[in-house]
């Protein structure tokens, strides 16, 4: 059983990674990394390391995208700015 | 170089690695076996020393030195982004407008911030008796806090961040840290040795002897450090603007 | 005493974090006061333990001591190398401050300890990692020293250079690491283990008669994947110009003069820990390995070094030419190479820090380090053009400086047809410092043309002090001349060399003992070194037109392309290339 | 269990840890090379944590369990992958800072067109 959800997670988690890597958009890339984040989480888990499963929830699911999302921002916003100047 | 070139080289040096690292896959120890000795003496250690969490024993008593280079990390990262980030010569801050925030967005925030502060908290000061600890309720908390630039805007939010004193905390927890660490090396053992405390009544809050306090020295640099960095991210997406490229 | 070890790591992090506290509230003079006291301290520390180190002491952090041979704790190693390197970390970390001194301009706002506090950070990684015993320990300081060296890296963040080449280095460096650490898991993976040593007796364990498999290989491969991009040889060295070139001068004195040798330092604390055994890595395959790579990087080093105008640059290819000699002294696992790597590493350290300090006064005071702008402007900054030129021959290896010491005795450990790398490659790299010093100082020979060749330039560059210094200051004079001195002295004072070579063979090499002194054969080839050094560059000087690089020169050029996905390629190539040339040794296991 | 359970955590491990690699050599976009770079690093997690894993074994969390009476996996990965997690973020937000940088300085993402350092 517990093999069952290990195979799961790990295939889920080989998918994710490969998508991340495939997504050229970093905003888009953010969220499927955040995506990663979370199966990521749930590997850790059902592998018996429930700390290590919440710390990469806090950390890989919610902080390295939202830091992704704020330089993706920053640079949209200079390319607005830059634009309306123009 | 070519992307064509470099996509060969990458092909070549790619399949070299990978051969070499299936043919380690398939020589190492069966996934789930059963030999883990140094897993195995650690555990033993962890309850000697009555911590609950053996992986927080791990983290803060056995090998709290390399927890004490991890810390480092954060805080030297912390410090690079600081000055990365600051205000360079061509640039200037701007003042964001105040947002109109809907109202049901700001009473789900407004509801949500404290109990997630709480749920941070929780995860730290349990973190030698069940999973979590510094790390992950250092995060916790301080990503809470930036719910408020959801919930109410960044004006807000700058009012309950007092970034100076986040950076303050920052370092002091890591002096904190090396106090607690150098206690060891006046009191004559060695350096960040448990040996001060009394290990206290197995699953307790307070067992554990030093394993506690390294946990909250941690948590509080976390979750301040982790304040400060979302700070700077943050100002770079709202506030500073560049001049005009003359 | 022994537990005094771990506090070369804590007092200087100390510091910085006290720094950073009180960063808003400190005057300049006041943080920069505490990082040089702090940074003296420790040094002083490190020498009073480097002087009790014999013999070797190892310290377990948390006291957690051995029972029944087996511990949970960490391993902190108080030998001669770890702690000589320590030592020499926190003297070359306490010169850049002084060098430092009031120098840059605007420290952050509001942030004054900023820039101090990151270099405590720097120097504490940097002895965690010569003192590490601990295989994952190892990693964890050799990420914090990357961390702060790309901060440190782009601390000039108005310019585009400095930027780019530290996201080059982090993205380089942290992928090394990456592998570093894979590799760690491997071996945790066969042993059960983390500190260095009982993973070399669980390897030797698990490997019973059988030798090495690909287990092992792939650890070694990945493992000095990590340290060989710290360490920058080829092909993992792309980062190294690109970063070195652009950091602020203090920086580029620590990365170029201890840093990237703490990869080589690295690859011999593992290998001699790790895998010597008769379950690791073969000794033939690893000579074969080291030696290969190295006489590649010497050479690609050198070559480079030969051809670039931009003088820090400049100096930086030379660090890549001396690297790779280190590592071939040190892959012919010898007592006598490890003593003349070690000997060698000392030198160099003084004499690149000082040639950067002198580079960094040109920056400051014209603007501008590059060599064909500059032609004959800096004919008033004279001490700096006699300690640059006194620094070129230092870097051929003119006896009796220590480099020339270090470069003798290696040169007596390999033997044969590898001399001759270690004479050419030593040569042609002081060659092109003194062919720099010809023209920029004495302006010599006709001012070279431009062409648009792939290059970098060093002109138009933005000083690194508020303006244009009117004269360079003392400290910027005070500082090279002093290391200088130093690298000297280590050739001089009788009894060095056995003291280091002593304290080396005590720590590894099996208890062979070797001495390291002057010899006729060393004195002469240091000469020989010396003489075709100041002969290149009087050709260079005098020849009319501009040695416009040969053609076959373009396509090794066009490899350092600044692109970080090539860097990449490069490193798996890299990797691969490691393997196939360990790989005799696993295949007849 | 299969015998190729006994190989492919491991083998996946290898796999991310290679895709992060090619993501990062053919990367048009700076911040997206620096998702890769965090992709690479996902590989150490798995890895470490396969390593320490044993089949019907429990965390090593004390507080609802009593010592002795179950198997437990290796609590030391735990704490190493802890510590990779954090190195990780923190390298994340270094790097995406300096890319900041570049964007204002180069006026672009794209590695292909940076051309002040060759040669």
């Amino acid at each position: 059983m517990s093999d069952a959800l290990i195979l799961v997670a790990l295939l889920l988690v080989a998918a994710t990674a490969t998508a991340a890597v495939a997504q050229r958009d970093p905003a888009r890339q953010a969220l499927v990394l955040s995506v990663l984040g979370v199966f990521l989480a749930v590997l850790f888990t059902v592998l018996q390391a429930p700390d290590v499963g919440l710390s990469q929830l806090a950390v890989g699911a919610a902080l390295t995208p939202l830091l992704i999302m704020l330089s993706v921002r920053k640079i949209r916003r200079r390319r607005r700015d830059r634009d309306g100047a123009r | 170089m070519s992307r064509r070139l470099r996509l060969w080289l990458l092909a070549v040096g790619g399949a070299g690695l990978a051969a070499v690292l299936a043919a380690a896959c398939l020589e190492l120890p069966g996934f789930g076996g059963r030999s883990h000795p140094y897993g195995t003496r650690a555990v033993r250690a962890s309850l000697a020393r009555h911590t609950a969490n053996t992986i927080a024993s791990v983290n803060f008593d056995q090998r709290a030195y390399d927890t004490l280079g991890e810390m480092s990390i954060l805080f030297a990262a912390v410090l690079g982004c600081v000055v990365l980030l600051r205000q360079a010569r061509d640039e200037h801050r701007e003042r964001p407008r105040p947002a109109q925030v809907a109202r049901p967005v700001r009473r789900y925030a407004l509801l949500v911030v404290p109990a997630a502060l709480v749920c941070g908290l929780y995860i730290v000061a349990h973190g030698q008796l069940s999973p979590g600890g510094g790390f992950q309720g250092g995060v916790v908390a301080a990503t809470a806090l930036h719910l408020l630039y959801l919930g109410a805007d960044y004006r807000a939010l700058e009012r309950v961040r007092p970034l100076g004193a986040f950076e303050a905390t920052d370092a002091l927890s890591v002096c904190a840290y090396l106090v607690l660490g150098l206690a060891g090396v006046l009191a004559g053992t060695a350096f960040l040795a448990n040996t001060l405390l009394p290990y206290g009544t197995f699953n307790t809050l307070s067992s554990g002897g030093f394993v506690p306090l390294l946990n909250a020295a941690v948590g509080m640099e976390v979750a301040s450090a982790v304040v400060v960095l979302l700070a700077n991210f943050l100002d770079q997406a709202v506030e500073i603007v560049e001049e005009e490229a003359g | 005493m022994h537990h005094l070890l771990p506090l070369l790591v804590a007092v200087p992090l100390l510091g910085a974090a006290l720094l950073a506290a009180a960063g808003r509230r400190l005057p300049r003079p006041a943080a920069e006061l505490t990082g040089l006291l702090v940074c003296a301290a420790t040094a002083a520390l490190a020498l009073v333990l480097l002087l009790n180190s014999s013999p070797p002491v190892v310290e377990w952090a948390g006291g957690w001591v051995p029972v029944g041979g087996e511990s949970v704790g960490i391993e902190v190693i108080g030998d001669g190398p770890s702690l000589g390197m320590a030592t020499l970390v926190s003297l070359l970390t306490l010169s850049a401050l002084a060098y430092s001194w009031r120098y840059f301009d605007e420290p952050p706002r509001g942030h004054a300890g900023s820039f101090p506090a990151l270099m405590l950070v720097f120097q504490g990684a940097m002895c965690g990692f010569a003192l590490a015993g601990d295989l994952f320990n190892a990693f964890v300081f050799f990420e914090l020293m990357s961390v702060v060296a790309y901060a440190l890296t782009g601390f000039r963040i108005d310019e585009a250079k400095a930027v780019q080449g530290a996201l080059t280095f982090g993205v380089v460096n942290s992928l090394g690491a990456y592998a570093m650490l894979t590799g760690i898991g491997l071996l945790y993976a066969r042993t059960g283990e983390l500190s260095m040593s009982k993973i070399g007796r669980g390897l030797d364990t698990a490997a019973g008669h059988g030798g090495p498999d690909a287990l092992v290989l792939a650890a070694f491969v990945l493992v000095l994947t990590g340290l060989l991009v710290k360490a920058a040889t080829v092909p993992f060295h792309f980062w190294l110009p690109d970063a070195h070139a652009v950091a602020p001068t203090p920086v580029c004195m620590l990365l170029s003069g201890v840093m990237v040798e703490l990869g080589v330092y690295g690859v011999w604390r593992v290998y001699g820990t790790v895998f010597a055994g008769p379950g690791g890595i073969p000794a033939a395959d690893l000579t074969r390995a080291l030696v290969t790579l190295g006489v590649l990087t010497a050479v690609t080093g050198a070559v480079m070094c030969w051809y670039q105008r931009h003088i820090k640059r400049l100096l930086a290819f030379s660090t890549i030419a001396h690297t790779g000699l280190f590592l071939v002294a040190v892959g012919v696992l010898t007592p006598e190479g490890d003593d003349g790597a070690a000997l060698y590493i000392l030198g160099h350290a003084g004499v690149k820090a000082a040639l950067f300090a002198c580079a960094g006064a040109l920056l400051d005071r014209f603007g501008s380090v590059d060599e064909h702008e500059l032609h004959g402007r800096a004919r008033e900054l004279r001490a700096t053009g006699v300690l640059f030129a006194v620094g070129g021959l230092a870097l051929a290896g003119l006896p009796p400086f220590g480099t020339g010491l270090g470069k003798a005795v290696s040169e007596e450990a390999v033997g044969g047809p590898l001399t001759v790398v270690y004479v050419l490659a030593s040569a042609v790299t002081a060659g092109a410092v003194l062919r720099v010093a010809a023209r920029v100082f004495l302006g010599l020979g006709p001012p070279p043309e431009d062409t648009d060749a792939y290059e970098t330039s060093g002109s138009a560059e933005r000083p690194e002090t508020s303006g244009l210094l009117r004269r360079v200051p003392d400290t910027m004079t005070t500082v090279p001349a002093v290391l200088l001195a130093a690298a000297l002295a280590m050739g001089t004072v009788p009894g060095f060399g056995d003291l280091v070579a002593r304290s080396v063979n005590e720590a590894g090499s099996g208890g062979a003992r070797a001495s390291a002194a002057w010899t006729l054969h060393g004195v002469l080839l240091g000469l020989v070194s010396a003489a075709l050094a100041v002969a290149l560059a009087t050709a260079a000087v005098t020849r009319s037109h501009r040695p416009s690089a040969p053609a076959w020169m373009t396509p090794l050029r066009r490899l350092q392309s600044g692109h970080v996905g090539d860097y990449v390629a490069w490193l798996l190539l890299g990797s691969t290339l490691l393997a196939a040339l360990a790989l005799p040794g696993v295949l007849g296991g | 269990m299969s015998a190729l359970m006994q190989v492919l955590p491991y083998l996946i491990a290898a796999y991310v840890f290679l895709t992060g690699c090619y993501g990062l050599a053919t990367s048009r976009n700076l911040i997206h090379a620096v998702g890769c770079l965090s992709v690479c690093q996902v590989s150490t997690y798995i890895l470490l944590l396969a390593v320490g894993y044993r089949s019907g074994g429990t965390a090593p969390v004390f507080s609802d369990i009593k010592p002795g009476t179950r198997p437990l996996v290796d609590p030391v990965v735990q704490a190493l992958t802890l510590t990779d997690i954090v190195v990780g973020a923190t390298v994340t937000a270094l790097l995406l800072a300096l890319v900041l940088q570049i964007v204002k300085r180069h006026g672009t993402l794209d590695p292909d067109e940076l051309r002040e350092l060759r040669g």
